[in-house]
């Protein structure tokens, strides 16, 4: 750290008290608690700056708010951890008396003993910090390895492959209340409703062929040239069709992302606008 | 026509039509001679007039077994009384009673008018049930018959997923057949995937630059198969990291994931022969929190300095935020995942994307191992079926629209079936 | 040995779970399992919060570059634990939510983890710009396609894409603009997702499956260890 | 002054865009730390002044807005605020436009909520946009707040048959019988127009399914941009009019405020939160353009070099 940086440092300290006291002088009308509230809102409104801060480059700024960010939240979700599994579930299957103490209901059953099962595959987990036995930390991943494999198989089966074969079965001739209204009405009604001949027509035939070559896109076996390639390369256009409207489309909600931290601190903070 | 699991939906409406419900129960159950002299002073809302009206009951009220379940559910289907129409309606909906053994009965579930059938899915196996349905009325109820008396069966096999069961078995079949025909030692193909060619240039570009090789395996823990997916990769790749002598750097969100992470990465150096060059230190949990781990992320970014970043596994919001930081320190980045969401901004800021199934594919691929090819070769068995049944799809249901052709319904029906999930 | 029993171990579980979707009295199975993760995964914290700390402690000790901000997150890791574990200022008894309103765990998680975390989500505003700068450019044919259906979805989304094409009579509104943009939103948007969806499907199948039988056991060490 | 603090900014934003069209066209790439200053400014500006573009309905949103314009005075409007706190900042400036523009073409409306939470979301908007702008108008006589009742698509149900089966009275406790509103109202079928705001479940396609299509009511809805996609398939049969997002609010308040003078200096939270994406997307547009001049300039001078 050279000076200029000791500096700036000490500068943002000063403006930090400053904001904390002009903001708790500013809640102390209606807020009881207005030093501590005051020190809240400083605090997130600084630590927003530091996150925005890395925009322009890695500063003391940011590694402050980052290794905060990073010790305050293993420490939320590892005790999230211990209340919702350990006390709320493995607890009141295994043992009366420590579901006493935390109160939670005891749930007895003559099955609960397969719940040792986890809690002994855990500790042969905690092995990994021995040298010699270490190779036991296997045995637990195995397991888990297995449940990921065994429940995905079936699931993705169905959801992703099952369901969205099923729901590409489309007409590609029309149906009610698509019904023939001459050849005039057909080429003129291309709108977006349920009307629109020609429009619902060329959405069907679209997800039919989009589909049909996005999946000879994916084929591994087979050498993609001729008219399997050609095939292939419609399926390539659809993927990036699909890829810049999906980006698109997803831009108006990252703006408002901003749009919700810059009102923070214009609003609630610097209380420029109301 | 709903279909209710179990859920009571509150029908009375205010406390006096509440109140009013139980007095009428309460009176049907002491006394049903008291029907006649049912609207008397205890019963009639203040400020109306209009007197008691009888309403039909529900018909034909079957109870049966629900099939393929544990013995732990009852199903109840009826025709709804013959008063419950859309418009001008006095019914406000049904109520179903159960009698276990030979019990009293007990109200167990309120249902809107227009219902026909209920899952009762509170009961043991090996009790004995039988149950009415109650038309409701704004003050009274107008019982069904009971049913005959039942009891819920287990079954060992669920004959609804048959065809569920031959899909996998296709599927798994086609994949099992080529492993073990590769297995043989016939020569299978497989195409060029640009994302895998480029692993080996990009680790040893990081070898070059004398700077370390970066992987995320994404934000989720080991029950998503996109993680397994990323670690099968990190197997191979940390394989080539260890022949090339470059460094690994591996922040995980997920303790798990840390654990499985540094297994992985020891054995491939075992298996490189360099079991002294691993520590755990290659391997480290950053925090479970999203943003937490993307903050930590970008902040090694910027001051490692990777030379080659791998974004493989499952990703949300941040796959956009670690790739550009990625690309703005002038890595090569590997990209690659199984959310649709996310593919749009890999394929925007990494130089390569793996899509969807190239994830899972990766490994297989990279091995070059004839077994694994097989089961690659197994998958596009898969294609070729998708494929198939779309096509015949699209053609029945477009000729059975457009020309009502009865034998093209039928095979549209018929698929259907097949390709129904339950 | 050391790769035998870990092998069957996947191997038993894996058909077991895909065997039991078929059979109702192992329906339970799926979420016992489940459960059975959970429960390994907060023992691994010990392991992911030791590391933690072995790794800043280090770091500490060692007076390593940035050893300074070690402190912060050893504080703000034993502050929000203790807060977190003892119920700090807690309303009610230890039955209480360890996130009531009020506490001291809530208070740490509102102002600090809260605007941490949403302002690190908004810094996408900031890179939706930069990467579309970067990545949408006609360098070829599929390129192009990206940066037209992006672009058409943008225009689509301001007041400038109906301005545009508001002369198209209304016979013919799916060529304005916005209604464009929903028409590929629903139409060659969906096939490309579904195109996809149905490779993850096989390719998750294909790779439980290398999994469950062995084939594959890269996380194992691979083949030859 | 804010028109300054309005022009300062959009000067600067589009006087730069304008410099690096200028450099992209020598072939010179722009600076990534450039792009985040632009979009900063693209969306700090509105905030701090409003700044509002003039949105034109498009047809999806002037088809509702021509169909509550149209109706004759007088005639009943329900509308129900299915909807929570977290989506109310995108779907509550729809139900407000909705219930100005309804009551000032003299309508009568009935307000209620299938959620729980829709309850107090609604008062907000009796209280901070009816009161004050419709002053004369009476709780009871020219709208009724009927309130929430539990039973999700169940109450649905009822109410397309009977609407005082499930709402016997009004939030006050004063018994529908006795308000005037519903002695012409017996069921949903009655109403002129149904108006649902929300995009969740239950939302606008329960109340298409449920009370729209066996009832035969027409159903104008409101809902987050995030399902405006899965409502087109119902516009405009069983739907004759869909506000989709913010955009869609935006519309709404726009084409109000040109048909409706009074409006003209009303709250526009959906055009005020348009201001920054607009700005945004503009910013962005105008990069990709930017980036494509850079790129094709940038190849033909490696190539003569």
């Amino acid at each position: 750290m050279n000076r200029s940086t000791y500096i700036v440092v000490g500068v943002v300290v000063v403006l930090f008290l400053l904001s904390w006291i002009l903001k708790a002088v500013s809640l102390s009308g209606e807020d009881h608690r207005y030093i501590l509230h005051g020190f809240l809102i400083t605090m997130s409104a600084f630590l927003t700056l530091a996150i925005f801060s890395f925009l322009y480059r890695d500063n003391p700024f940011y590694k402050f708010a980052e290794h905060l960010f990073v010790g305050v939240s293993a420490a939320f979700w590892m005790t999230q951890g211990f209340w919702s599994t350990i006390v709320g579930n493995l607890i009141p299957r295994l043992s009366a008396g420590f579901s006493e103490f935390f109160m939670v209901p005891h749930q007895p059953s003559p099955w609960n003993i397969a719940y040792w099962i986890p809690v002994i595959l855990g500790i042969l987990l905690l092995m990994r910090l021995s040298a010699k036995y270490g190779w036991l930390s296997r045995w637990p991943l195995a397991l888990i390895v297995g449940t990921t494999a065994g429940l995905n198989f079936v699931r993705y089966l169905r959801s992703d492959f099952i369901v969205q074969v099923s729901s590409t079965f489309v007409p590609l001739l029309g149906r009610e209340p698509h019904q023939w209204q001459g050849g005039g009405a057909f080429i003129s009604h291309l709108d977006l409703s349920a009307t629109g001949q020609l429009a619902a027509l060329l959405t069907n035939w679209i997800i039919f062929l989009g589909v049909f070559c996005g999946i000879v896109y994916f084929f591994f076996s087979k050498e993609h040239t001729g008219v399997f390639g050609r095939a292939s390369r419609v399926g390539i256009w659809v993927l990036m069709i699909t890829f810049g409207a999906s980006f698109g489309y997803t831009v108006m909600g990252r703006i408002s992302l901003l749009v919700g931290r810059v009102t923070f601190l214009f609003r609630d903070w610097l209380e420029l606008i109301s | 026509m709903t279909f209710h699991r179990g859920r009571t939906s509150s029908l009375a409406s205010g406390f006096s039509a509440r109140l009013i419900i139980v007095i009428v129960v309460i009176a049907f159950l002491a006394a049903p001679a008291m029907w006649s002299r049912a609207d008397g002073p205890d019963i009639v809302l203040a400020g109306s007039d209009s007197a008691l009206v009888s309403l039909a009951p529900v018909t034909s009220l079957v109870a049966a077994d629900n099939t393929y379940d544990n013995g732990d559910a009852l199903r109840l289907t009826w025709v709804p009384s013959i008063d419950d129409r859309l418009i001008d309606s006095k019914i406000i909906g049904y109520r179903v009673y159960r009698l276990a053994g030979t019990g009293e009965p007990e109200a167990i579930a309120d249902l809107p008018p227009g219902s026909n059938q209920y899952l009762d899915e509170t009961v043991l196996r090996d009790s004995v049930y039988s149950y009415y349905v109650s038309t409701l009325s704004e003050r009274a109820e107008f019982p069904s018959n009971r049913t005959a008396v039942i009891s819920p069966q287990r079954e060992w096999i669920n004959l609804d997923r048959g065809y569920l069961f031959l899909i996998a078995l296709a599927i798994a079949g086609a994949v099992i057949y080529y492993v073990t025909v590769a297995k043989r030692g016939k020569k299978l193909f497989v195409r060029k995937i640009a994302g895998l060619e480029a692993i080996d240039d990009a680790v040893g570009r990081a070898t070059e630059m004398g700077r370390p090789v970066l992987f995320i395996p994404g934000i989720h823990d080991m029950d998503d198969v996109q993680t397994l997916a990323a670690l099968t990769i990190l197997g191979r790749v940390s394989r080539t990291i260890a022949d090339y002598e470059s460094k690994i750097f591996m922040p995980v969100a997920r303790s798990l994931v840390m654990t499985a992470g540094r297994e992985v990465i020891k054995s491939s150096y075992q298996a490189a022969g360099r079991p002294d060059a691993y520590s755990d230190d290659m391997v480290n949990y950053i925090t479970d929190e999203q943003f937490g781990y993307v903050a930590a992320v970008d902040g090694i970014m910027v001051r490692e300095k990777p030379a080659t970043v791998f974004l493989l596994g499952a990703f949300f919001a941040e796959s956009l935020i670690l790739a550009e930081t990625g690309n703005s320190v002038g890595a090569i980045q590997i990209a690659g995942t199984a959310r649709p969401a996310q593919l749009p901004f890999f394929i925007a800021a990494c130089d390569f994307t793996l899509i969807g199934e190239e994830l899972f594919a990766a490994s297989a691929y990279l091995s070059g191992e004839p077994r694994q090819l097989g089961s690659l070769k197994g998958q596009d068995v898969g294609k070729v079926i998708a494929m198939v049944v779309i096509m015949i799809g699209v053609i029945s249901l477009t000729f059975a629209e457009a020309w009502k052709i009865e034998f093209m319904q039928d095979i549209l029906d018929r698929l259907s079936v097949v390709f129904s999930t339950n | 040995m050391r790769q035998l029993v870990p092998l069957t171990i996947t191997f038993c579980v894996g058909t077991l779970l895909i065997v039991s979707v078929f059979i109702p009295p192992l329906g339970d199975l799926e979420r016992t399992f489940t459960l059975w993760f959970d429960i390994i995964a907060v023992f691994a914290f010990f392991l992911g919060g030791g590391n933690l700390l072995r790794v800043h402690i280090n770091k500490l000790w060692r007076r390593k570059k940035d050893w300074g901000f070690s402190i912060v997150t050893l504080a703000g890791f034993a502050t929000m634990l203790a807060a977190g574990l003892f119920k700090i200022g807690n309303p009610g008894d230890i039955a209480t939510a360890v996130d009531a309103p009020g506490s001291m765990f809530y208070t740490i998680f509102d102002s600090v983890v809260v605007p941490l975390g949403s302002t690190m989500y908004s810094l996408l505003a900031f890179f939706v710009a930069s990467a579309s700068y970067r990545a949408f450019r006609a360098k070829n044919r599929e390129a192009t396609l990206l940066l037209l259906a992006a672009f058409i979805i943008l225009l689509g989304r301001t007041p400038f894409g109906l301005m545009l094409t508001e002369w198209v009579p209304d016979s013919f509104s799916l060529l304005q603009i916005p209604n464009l943009a929903i028409w590929i939103m629903n139409s060659p948007n969906l096939a490309g997702q579904r195109a996809i969806m149905i490779g993850i499907g096989l390719g998750v199948v294909s790779m439980s499956l290398r999994l469950i039988l062995g084939i594959e056991r890269s996380y194992l060490g691979g083949d030859n260890a | 002054m804010p028109d300054v603090g309005v022009m300062v900014p959009l000067v600067a934003i589009f006087g730069g865009l304008i410099w690096l069209l200028v450099r992209a066209i020598r072939g010179r790439e722009v600076e990534r730390r450039v792009i985040f200053i632009f979009i900063f400014v693209a969306v700090a500006t509105p905030i701090l002044f409003p700044i509002t573009f003039q949105e034109h309905a498009t047809p999806v949103v002037k088809d509702l807005f021509d169909r509550i314009e149209n109706l004759p005075p007088g005639s009943t409007i329900l509308m129900s605020f299915d909807f929570d706190p977290a989506m109310a900042p995108e779907v509550q400036p729809m139900a407000n436009a909705l219930a100005r523009h309804s009551l000032t073409r003299e309508h009568k409306i009935v307000f209620m909520c299938l959620w729980a939470t829709g309850q107090s979301l609604l008062n907000t908007t009796l209280e901070y946009v009816i009161k004050p702008d419709f002053p004369h108008l009476v709780d009871g006589v020219d709208f009724v707040n009927v309130g929430y009742k539990a039973g999700n698509e169940g109450v649905l149900n009822v109410i397309v048959s009977d609407f005082k089966k499930m709402f016997p009275t009004d939030v006050n406790g004063v018994p529908l019988d006795s308000i005037e509103i519903f002695d012409k109202v017996g069921s949903c079928r009655d109403f002129d127009l149904i108006l649902t705001v929300g995009g969740g479940r239950p939302g606008p396609k329960e109340w298409v399914l449920f009370v729209g299509d066996p009832a035969n009511v027409p159903i104008g809805a409101g809902v987050a941009a995030v399902v405006a996609p899965q409502l087109y398939p119902y516009y405009p049969r069983q739907v004759i009019g869909i506000l989709g997002g913010i955009k869609g609010a935006a519309e709404y308040e726009s084409e109000l405020a040109q048909t409706h003078p009074r409006f003209e200096d009303m709250e526009k939270p959906g055009l005020r939160m348009m201001g920054p994406q607009t700005l945004a997307h503009v910013v962005i547009m105008a990069f990709i353009v930017i980036g494509n001049i850079a790129f094709f300039r940038g190849r033909r001078g490696r190539k003569t070099e």
